[in-house]
């Protein structure tokens, strides 16, 4: 039982190649326990959003298998939820309908309980006077917010996260990082979680990866609950440790990258 | 030779294409028309809406038409078109074929006939029905295109459909278990269903020699055709995508090409009109009683004589 | 007024209703009057077309002698009856030949051998399999319009991002979930767009598929009045075709509009 | 095995070429098959249908007597020329209806009057303007291509994305620069998908075309042995058409896929 | 002349609705002189981007006028160039193809001259590999940096950045900071930049517009240069200056937002 929390979802010698480029490099390994909120740092074009289709079951690993409680990872399903790096709503629904349509394919909620959660989740990304709005009538971080409603509405077990906070603002994002971390702490959710904000990354995460520039390899992989505990609030930010962790982390990712 | 070759008058002919045009492609095959100084294209087209608006244009100069289509709508008595010649009568070719339980032409009052309106068969239906004291209002007439009359038997709501030749032996043969019978057949019609050459008078005033030549090489073929069947037959049967032993079938029994001498007798002279006026004037009421013809048109004004009594046998030589 | 001219001309702008309508009915009306004068001055022989005026007044007399009407009715009532059925065909099987390699695969090489036959060759065996009745009427149309329509439906089934359908994907929508919730909403928009020009397409069957034996519809009035060079009446039959066309045309384009007016997809 | 079928019959899956082949010369036998069985078992009447292999002897025949590719390759002729006329017209008329419109409130109703309207009704009006030649052939075929044509090329030009537009103002691009740059660039390939539409649609027009005043191409071979109700010429001409037909689309939609292999918008 | 440098543009009364919603509230007014690096600043759905849109030509405004030199500003021409927010590319060209397109209308650079600019700028934004690639081949980041490189490879003397380097990394930001500032200052540039990145703000900045929720308010207007000066390095980042600065702002940015 306890094996199975701690090799919850794994990577296993994986590659993945476009043609010509590779774009992770065997051997690719990775195991991320039940419960953990990863989060991957890495230079533009490394292979994140790669790395991450390819847990969504949206994109084949060339060779090597990715594990989900001890099973290859299929097609996707509603176990593994996904925010894309391009915040994609259904022109065709409302802000309201498109946070509902997160929990279309959930058999387990009375269309009632539905409804409630999207006016929930409307409210937490502080979309309520969108409700009725079409997609093409807001702006593009509001988009962006309509799409992480959804998919936390939805309620998977796996959250899979591309830069979901790239297109908000300060206090809108802490606001949201707050939420984030609470509902994944609350209900045990794994989370995989793409940023390129240092600050964000170690303010959410229990643990960072960090990769070099393409093909990806993890060159650093740090413990961040080890050192800051697993409470996360807007005081800790403007402690002493954070901002040490910060200049460290950001010291060791601008050594990966040789500008040209 | 080169010089001869130069002056070759172009003549545009357009007609369906039925067997019974054939003497003038033999007659381009044999080089008749060459030799008397004609290049003769023909196009194919079954509308008649279409040839006229050929001639109105110009590009067309010889139509062949039945007697009963010349008098159709649009033609007045001022519609360019004048009949000069004949070139094959329908001898079988035309006809009305029915279900076994139609004996006679009265038994078909209240039943659905499956015809077009403007071929030959719908004016011998016509003649029929009258002779039976009946007319088209006792009957059910369903429009369908002659080649498609074959296909439409074979639904049992219809009673009988005008069609013609190869479609009627056909029908006959296929549906033989339902007592299929030809009913009325242009054969017992001679002299009636006539297919004539029809030109514009104004180009036929300017240049009667080109049209006068053009019915020579005509006759010349339809002489070959009576003395050497077998290689007339040969080569118009490519013309109409068929084989000669096809093409001597829609040849026997369907159609007669008229000679010059036919021709000339069914004409008579200006002055002594041959039978040819009277079957125009039965037409006319015809075609005026069914709506296909809005004016009364004179036979007298619709041939020309001329031309053709000025052909002598000698000629054909 | 030149700046509202330079405004109205801006590339992909924007012409207010009333605008629109003033230069449709101002262009219909210039080539009428065009038209019209050609016939008076004579340039147009009246046998072969006669001027819009006569047309008209042919057309009165048609609708009086209650030629047009009833027969206008059943021509549409058969282009509806061909076209619904090609569009319940065509659709599911033109989403399902976008989602499914192998099913397009298949009928592919069908589809695009049998779109390309001429219909009136396929006439006498329609009438065997179908009769003189309706069904071969419609049969006909249904033969020029669905194998058109699948390919445009398998087209705009293409076009639906793939973006869509993997976020579906990962809420766990099941395929035919989403074929009904993502292609089918998504391309609804250019679908509705291609059934209307189809729609347009099927009417052009109408003569082919009412002479077939027909004694009603507007096509056998047309073919009728053609059979006797009654061209007033031919060209008042048309007339009312392209009427019919016109009104379904713009009824459709509006109700696309006022469909689609918040995706600000299509304009 | 299970597996390759269950990977094949994914949801927007792919398929290699040969096995796409396969399956597409698997589907098509299968129905030459079944109706040469029913041929064979007399549930057919080759008055009316033909067998494949009768008309395949039939075809051969003709071809034999030099039927065959002299008429197809007129009539091929006249198909491109007349499509490439309505091509030409309708793809620039197009794009302009779709940028401003003024020009599309004008042209809209007169396009969506003319294309309803029944080919045959108008044979004898293009006849006096056209004559008996060629030109009327290449007229009734443009007829019921380009009006059509254009509405599909109007509907891809609407669907390019504005974005697209607004980068290229912002960079200076004048109308007919986004015209040429960006409009045609980006419908390109939803263009070529309704061209491959539409020039089937085209060929669906040529017996119509050519038994006006006619003397060959394939649509006159086929009317002429209609008339003499040989059957197995009729459908051998009809089979020529289809074949003529599969092959191009085959390949446009070859070079399609090959043209835009890395734009990865359209499958 | 001094005076046409000083409201080289300038938003006069503006205010802009979209059907019964309110975006820029009357009176919109900002004076920016020629040269100036302007960021905006402001909630998510505050109405930035619309602002641009207006400077841009692309949207008009409902009443009030945006004058450039002195006259309204018309249809989008070349003197404004715009990185969108959506950083779209078109899919048919290559990576330089849609690099080099930038400078496609400009009669005065010669076919040579512009080849060597548009593999110049391919180089600035790290591209070098990927300029034969077609956009649907790369990540979200890098078909940012095509729009980024695009609009400077245009050279317009307005540019409008509309949360240009929302998706790229730490590294490739900064150094893209450097650039897009040297850039400006060498070329006498006007910038009006959105982001939501406070640092990034201060850094590039020589003023800052901090706007309201929608509708969208001028709340402050922080005059960076006057503080920092106009050079720019990465010295100054770890400043004490600087950190004490975007604390302050920070504290404003977080006052005007009162979240639900
Ligand atoms: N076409 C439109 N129709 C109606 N409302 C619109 C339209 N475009 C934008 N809006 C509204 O205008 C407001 C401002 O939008 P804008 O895109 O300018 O915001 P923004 O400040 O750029 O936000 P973000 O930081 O999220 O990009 C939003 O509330 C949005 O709902
Ligand atoms: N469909 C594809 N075909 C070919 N190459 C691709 C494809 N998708 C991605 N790549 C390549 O894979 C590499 C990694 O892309 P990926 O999107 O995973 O990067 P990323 O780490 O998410 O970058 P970013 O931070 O910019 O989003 C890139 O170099 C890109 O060029
Ligand atoms: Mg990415
Ligand atoms: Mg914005």
């Amino acid at each position: 039982m306890n094996e199975r929390l701690q090799d919850y979802l794994v990577f296993d010698q994986v590659t993945k190649r476009f043609g010509g480029l590779t774009v992770v490099e065997a051997p690719f390994n990775l195991v991320v326990p039940r419960g953990q909120f990863v989060v991957f740092l890495g230079p533009s074009g490394c292979g994140k959003t790669t790395l991450m289709r390819m847990v969504g079951g949206l994109d084949e690993a060339t060779t090597g298998t990715i594990r989900l409680e001890g099973s290859p990872v299929g097609p996707p399903d509603e176990r593994r939820g996904m925010v894309f790096q391009s915040y994609s709503s259904f022109p065709w629904l409302t802000v309201l309908q498109n946070i509902a349509f997160g929990m279309r394919y959930r058999r387990d909620l009375s269309p009632k309980a539905k409804a409630s959660r999207a006016r929930h989740y409307l409210d937490l990304v502080g979309l309520s006077d969108f409700g009725d709005a079409y997609p093409s009538r807001i702006s593009g971080g509001m988009r962006q917010r309509v799409a992480i409603a959804r998919t936390l509405a939805a309620g998977s077990d796996v959250l899979l996260m591309d830069e979901p906070f790239g297109a908000l603002d300060a206090q809108r994002r802490e606001q949201l990082q707050i939420e984030l971390r609470r509902i994944q702490s609350e209900e045990m959710k794994t989370v995989l979680f793409v940023t390129h904000d240092v600050e964000e990354a170690i303010f959410l995460a229990d643990r960072i990866i960090v990769f070099s520039s393409r093909p990806a390899r993890i060159i650093d992989d740090i413990d961040v609950t080890a050192e800051l505990g697993s409470d996360r609030n807007l005081e800790l930010r403007d402690s002493e440790v954070f901002f040490r962790r910060r200049a460290d982390i950001l010291r060791t990712v601008r050594s990966t990258l040789t500008l040209v | 030779s080169a010089s001869a070759k130069a002056a070759e008058t172009p003549v545009s002919v357009i007609c369906n294409n039925w067997s019974g045009f054939a003497p003038v492609f033999v007659a381009s095959d044999l080089g008749y028309f060459k030799a008397l100084g004609l290049k003769v294209s023909v196009k194919v087209d079954d509308e008649q809406s279409d040839a006229l608006a050929g001639i109105e244009r110009g590009d067309i100069d010889v139509d062949m038409r039945t007697v009963d289509d010349y008098q159709r709508r649009p033609r007045t008595p001022t519609t360019p078109g004048v009949m000069i010649g004949t070139i094959d009568e329908s001898d079988g070719g035309d006809g009305v074929v029915a279900d076994g339980s139609i004996k006679s032409v009265s038994d078909l009052k209240g039943k659905t006939i499956a015809m077009e309106t403007d071929i030959p068969a719908y004016l011998l239906m016509q003649l029929e029905l009258s002779k039976a004291g009946l007319s088209y209002k006792d009957v059910h007439i369903k429009q369908v295109a002659g080649s498609d009359a074959l296909s439409v038997f074979s639904d049992k709501s219809i009673a009988a459909i005008g069609t013609f030749q190869p479609f009627m032996d056909q029908a006959v043969k296929i549906d033989a278990g339902r007592g299929a019978h030809i009913l009325i057949s242009s054969a017992s019609y001679p002299g009636t269903i006539i297919d004539a050459i029809i030109v514009n008078q104004s180009k036929l005033k300017a240049d009667p020699a080109t049209f006068k030549k053009f019915l020579i090489g005509v006759y010349k073929a339809v002489a070959y055709y009576n003395t050497n069947p077998t290689d007339f037959i040969r080569l118009a049967a490519p013309h109409f995508d068929l084989s000669a032993k096809d093409f001597k079938a829609s040849v026997d029994g369907s159609l007669t090409y008229t000679s010059l001498a036919t021709a000339q007798t069914y004409f008579g002279t200006a002055d002594k009109p041959g039978p040819i006026y009277g079957v125009f004037d039965t037409l006319m009421k015809l075609n005026l009683a069914n709506g296909a013809s809005d004016h009364q048109l004179a036979a007298a004004q619709s041939f020309d004589p001329a031309p053709l009594a000025s052909i002598t046998a000698a000629d054909l030589k | 007024m030149s700046g509202a001219l330079h405004s109205a001309f801006a590339f992909r702008g924007s012409l207010s209703r009333r605008k629109r309508v003033a230069v449709a009915l101002g262009s219909s009306f210039f080539i009428l009057l065009v038209w019209q004068i050609a016939s008076w001055v004579g340039l147009l022989d009246p046998i072969f077309l006669p001027s819009p005026l006569d047309i008209l007044g042919t057309l009165y007399d048609m609708t009086a002698r209650g030629e047009i009407i009833g027969n206008a009715l059943i021509s549409l009532g058969r282009i509806m009856a061909a076209f619904l059925l090609s569009a319940v065909m065509a659709i599911p099987i033109g989403m399902l030949m976008s989602s499914y390699r192998p099913i397009s695969a298949a009928l592919e090489p069908i589809i695009d051998f049998i779109r390309y036959l001429p219909i009136p060759a396929l006439i006498p065996i329609s009438i065997i399999w179908f009769g003189v009745g309706e069904e071969t009427k419609i049969f006909l149309l249904w033969l020029g319009t669905f194998f058109q329509l699948v390919l445009l439906v398998v087209d705009d089934a293409n076009r639906v991002p793939n973006e869509y359908v993997e976020v579906a994907r990962t809420l766990g929508a099941r395929p035919y979930e989403i074929l009904r919730d993502i292609i089918w909403r998504s391309m609804l928009p250019g679908l509705i767009n291609n059934l209307r020009i189809t729609l347009g397409w099927c009417w052009t069957y109408l003569i082919l598929a009412e002479i077939v034996a027909a004694d009603n519809g507007l096509g056998y009035v047309i073919w009728t009045a053609r059979r006797y060079m009654k061209t007033d009446e031919v060209m008042a039959g048309v007339f009312v075709i392209g009427i019919i066309g016109l009104v379904t045309d713009q009824a459709m384009r509006a109700g696309h509009t006022w469909l689609f007016r918040d995706q600000g997809t299509s304009r």
